[in-house]
């Protein structure tokens, strides 16, 4: 086991697959020069050359385009987008090309890619750079859609995403990459499509994805101490969805609150939330709430961003809602 | 380094002798034939959705293939010309036409996405310039790999207008990648005319703003459009970058199916069908090479034959399993 | 009344409009001398001529921008997308400058824009061509979100966006142009956020947007013969929702399916019933069900599509198993 | 038709007399000391996020300026220098990057999203190219309404690839809007130089695809700054369509506060500084208008008071109300 940073980790998983795979490349703007916008390619221009750790301009549609049509031709691309707010203008390429050409062709060609990059809110960034984009990509069949919390899951995942013969949008976060964790000093690969139990308990089932995981496992924290025994399901894989995982839990506790960063609207919450309703419709006491980003496109000021955000706080007073029903 | 490439570029292609030249006639014939007997299929509502035929561009199809038999192709959704110039065969065009599982995608692409990778054809695609950088990383494996080949990408003149097409441009070039951009300049975009979509009507002056190679010239004759196609194919093969071709053509029927195709200027396509790519061919043949008429009209015959069969293979195939609606969504692990 | 298509009433709305109010025009692929591609504008450049109806080059992001800057700037542009489809290349337009520049301007600049064309699917188009946006738009706080079914919502709710002081995403269907349906000879104007009832039932309530109302509708009426009295409750507005109708239509009945184009995961259909599992759980007497197309890319053959698409048959097997809970 | 417009144009602006230089003089330092201190105050975490600094640049936003007052202006996110040039007072902007409900957008933008409709500063764009189509739609409405405005439009080398930017030239060409691009070529895009970015390196060539009239010069001189900008306006403002200026010039901080700006050759940035806009300017009031060091010394002086009372401003201010949270989201109706 080594204590390493997500950057780190997510580092590693690149690097080991490369080494594997000469037809894996990283592109994405910054990320070989400069060793990436948020250094998580650190070292890997001088590793693996230019040809495989490029840089690109500005031109995200351009370059994501580029990818899909290189895992056309049997490469295995990692297209960075430096943050997924920029992926907006790229939009199209994900989910018209990346996500339909497996389909269009009759299966003829699949396109092995990972798009990957820091998503949702960091601090202070204004609307244009705050943008959760986990719903508008795991709308779309054809597409998984994966992300993280820890160290050790940024990595096996990542590790998984690449392997994958299909396009995966893997969602990281620029505000953890500095956050520790353990890693197994032996390969491992985290099967995608599992979400994982990061606490145990049997009150309230909290379901949650990527950093927002912290502010629940604060939540949780607090809970406990006031005598509330929360189970956390932190999903990893938002599509596909791990169905028997959340059921199980929400069989078990009867009750759920989602939080998740992003806007409420037809976000993933939404999803999930009419998922177990009609799935454990007989077992839940309560409805199932949710605690995302308040419907307002993120402000800058720090009074009014904090307001926004799905905090800890918020958490717990939504699960003491649930529990007083 | 500023400045484009200086064009015309030199071809190394060997002329073409009298069965090269039958070949590209018949090949001409027959895409010409099985797009009369797709027409008259949607009429009878056999090929359902959008169908946009590449009658009168035939000559731009076959005259490139004979040139790039063994690169990578991709283009839009006028591309049963291409598809078929490439290596797609009567059969599985017209199938995949009729929503059969026997069709190039299986049923499940339909006119706008055919795809074939025996013969890399990339597929024909929708949305109107986005297939364009999948070019870029298609020459861009073909480049790592060494492979010798390019990406010959073609698409329209309104195409030329989208924020796609330019940034692949840019990437092509800063990459020097492999590809040979077509842009087809048939003169319209759906009913609007190109000097109301563009304030340049030269659109391979696109190339300019980029540092490119390119080149305009009139494709209707086929042996041209080899010719210059090879040329730059030779140009984008060596490393040197890749090219921007505008070919200008002329469709003769109307955007797609649904269109009538009103809004041309009266005598307009009349006096288009005067350079026919097929009339054109077939002149050279009788006129230089000596071709009898009836070796012209027993190129037809069999040309008949085909595109029949085809109707038939088709008309006779099964529709898609529905057991099999879930399998193309994701590609099986281990894939 | 005059009994007219839809494409004509919504030719009026915005003709009524455009004479009342100078700074309204109308740009897009094929509006003017083309008439339009599915013929709505007919006749609008010979009344208001080229630069108030104007054709533009295919560039959906470009001239999205184009009426982001000229809503700025104090003019009320009307910009159609030939299909939404072809909105994906200017989704960031939309997201990122339409529904953010009130609120990063702090409120100095509102963007009285409306986007519209034709939604979903229609036949045998393929993937690409077959997306319903709803949801994608929905999330996103700074956009209302509108549709219709009928001839006299379409002309009332597109008079009402062109009005707004916001960026309205009006949602048609080329499918239903063609349809004819009873509209007032005297002005009238829709209020945006109303759903509203198209027919009243006690059993189950059945929510519906867009064309989808004429499956929902077909269905009810056979459920009828059945025995089951359906309420149908049309949105209409999908952003901002109407609660007040939904609930009560759900406290009402206790039962409620959800039915709309376009894919199931995170989509609106996801975030109603969440809402109202949230607001309506102590009255529900069986889980919220939702039929919506398959999780697949719309395939082109007619028999996969109709497999795929959200029939008449599949919201009355539904519903069947709503009742029986 | 298919050329484009031959450049230099001609200026119609009358030469700067002493006070006119003078006002441009202190104007950049203005900028210069606003931003040394939004540095010292990004250090003491009283700004959040991104800031992006203008120092180095302040000739172009000012030049500008001084040829087109009256007009429209949009940017990207490096724009304090630009708002405060066209009319955003240190106050209002310093309170905006504080955070506070006395900015210039209340505290909802922030650096990158500086607004003031008052000056018609249609603000700062975070989207890297996505402000480009907008300025088309400026001049679109400028021009409907024969304003006789021009919208000038700001971006960077590095936004020159992006798809929409292309698109909004296409546009402005065949409408023949009023809008004067200007590409800041500051020779970086983030950590990136030109010449890895994009093949040619003369951002103005990008016009020549378009058939844009354009020109590309030094802008390091504020003056040479305002009489081109005011040739490009005098000649959109005509109706003769839009144009591409490539103004030549350097950033003197890093990309943003977090960047250490390690990636310039040794040297570079001294051998720029060289050419700082401030001290070029203040040559030629000293040498060329006899200004006195005394004179420069009490712009200075006045300039300081006023940024230490935009600070003080700033940090007095009160930030937002949150009961105002939602007013931000919808404009009411009847707006
Ligand atoms: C992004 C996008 N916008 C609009 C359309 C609708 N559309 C389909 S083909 C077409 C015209 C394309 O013209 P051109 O590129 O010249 O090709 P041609 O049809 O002449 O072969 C348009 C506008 C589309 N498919 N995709
Ligand atoms: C679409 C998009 N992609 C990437 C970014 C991240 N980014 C912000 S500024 C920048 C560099 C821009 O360079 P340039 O256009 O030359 O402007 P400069 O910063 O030099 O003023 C990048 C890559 C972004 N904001 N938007
Ligand atoms: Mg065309
Ligand atoms: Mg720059």
């Amino acid at each position: 086991m080594a204590l390493i940073q997500i950057r780190e980790a997510l580092r590693q998983a690149m690097q080991e697959e490369m080494r594997r795979d000469k037809d894996i490349f990283l592109m994405g703007e910054e990320v070989a020069h400069y060793n990436g916008a948020y250094k998580v390619s650190q070292g890997m221009l001088e590793e693996f050359g230019e040809d495989r750790v490029v840089d690109t301009p500005i031109s995200e549609g351009g370059f994501a385009g580029l990818g899909v049509g290189a895992a056309m031709a049997g490469m295995r691309p990692i297209i960075e987008f430096m943050t997924w707010n920029f992926s907006l203008v790229a939009f199209d390429q994900v989910v018209n090309s990346a996500a339909k050409i497996y389909q269009m062709s009759g299966g003829q060609y699949s396109i092995p890619i990972v798009f990957r990059g820091p998503n949702g809110t960091a601090e202070n960034l204004g609307s244009q750079h705050s943008t959760s984009v986990d719903s508008l990509y795991a709308h779309f069949p054809g597409l998984k859609v994966v992300t993280y919390a820890t160290a050790y899951d940024a990595k096996g995942l990542l590790k998984a995403a690449i392997r994958d013969p299909n396009p995966v949008v893997f969602l990281e976060s620029e505000m953890t990459y500095g956050v520790k964790g353990e890693v197994p000093d032996e390969e491992y690969v985290i099967e995608l499509g599992k979400a994982d139990i990061k606490r145990a308990g049997k009150d309230v089932t909290l379901i949650t994805w990527g950093k927002q995981l912290f502010n629940v496992q604060n939540a949780a924290e607090q809970l406990a101490a006031q005598g509330i025994d929360a189970e956390i399901v932190d999903l990893r894989s938002l599509r596909p969805l791990d169905h028997e995982t959340i059921f199980n839990s929400v069989v078990k506790t009867g009750r759920c609150v989602i939080s998740h960063e992003g806007f409420l609207y037809a976000g993933v919450g939404a999803e999930i939330a009419a998922r177990i309703q009609e799935a454990c419709f007989d077992v839940l006491e309560a409805p199932i709430l949710r605690v995302a980003n308040r419907d307002v496109p993120q402000p800058y000021a720090t009074n009014l961003e904090q307001l926004v955000n799905p905090t800890p706080e918020r958490i717990i007073n939504t699960v003491r809602q649930v529990m007083e029903r | 380094m500023n400045e484009s490439q200086a064009l015309p570029l030199q071809s190394n292609l060997p002329n073409l002798d009298v069965s090269g030249l039958k070949s590209i006639y018949r090949q001409m014939v027959l895409i010409r034939r099985v797009e009369e007997l797709a027409a008259k299929a949607y009429t009878q509502r056999k090929i359902l959705g959008f169908c946009h035929l590449y009658i009168g561009q035939e000559s731009v199809a076959v005259g490139a293939a004979a040139a790039t038999s063994d690169d990578y192709w991709i283009t839009a959704y006028r591309e049963h010309g291409q598809a078929m110039a490439k290596g797609v065969s009567a059969r599985a065009m017209m199938a995949e036409l009729f929503g059969k599982r026997t069709g190039s995608s299986k049923g499940q692409g339909g006119s706008m996405h055919i795809y074939d990778k025996e013969s890399k054809f990339m597929g024909g695609y929708g949305i109107v310039g986005a297939h364009v950088p999948l070019a870029t990383g298609i020459a861009w494996a073909a480049k790592q790999r060494k492979e010798g080949r390019v990406c010959v990408c073609f698409f329209g003149d309104g195409a030329a207008n989208q924020g796609a097409f330019f940034e692949a441009l840019c990437l092509a070039q800063l990459y020097k990648l492999p590809v040979v951009f077509i842009c087809e300049n048939n003169f319209y975009a759906m009913g609007t005319p190109l000097h109301r979509q563009s304030a340049v009507t030269d659109m391979s002056l696109r190339a300019l703003g980029v540092g490119m190679a390119r080149e305009q010239f009139e494709g209707f004759d086929a042996e041209v459009v080899r010719d210059r196609v090879g040329a730059a194919a030779e140009f984008a093969r060596s490393g040197q970058g890749p090219v921007l071709l505008e070919i200008i053509t002329y469709r003769h029927r109307g955007h797609s199916m649904s269109d009538p195709a009103k809004y041309r200027p009266d005598g307009e396509l009349d006096e288009k069908k005067k350079s026919d790519p097929l009339a054109i061919t077939k002149e050279r043949l009788t006129q230089d090479f000596n071709v009898s008429e009836e070796e012209i009209q027993a190129i037809h015959d069999s040309v008949e034959v085909e595109a029949q069969d085809a109707w038939d293979f088709a008309e006779s195939s099964e529709i898609p399993d529905p057991a099999n609606l879930y399998d193309f969504t994701y590609a099986p692990d281990g894939s």
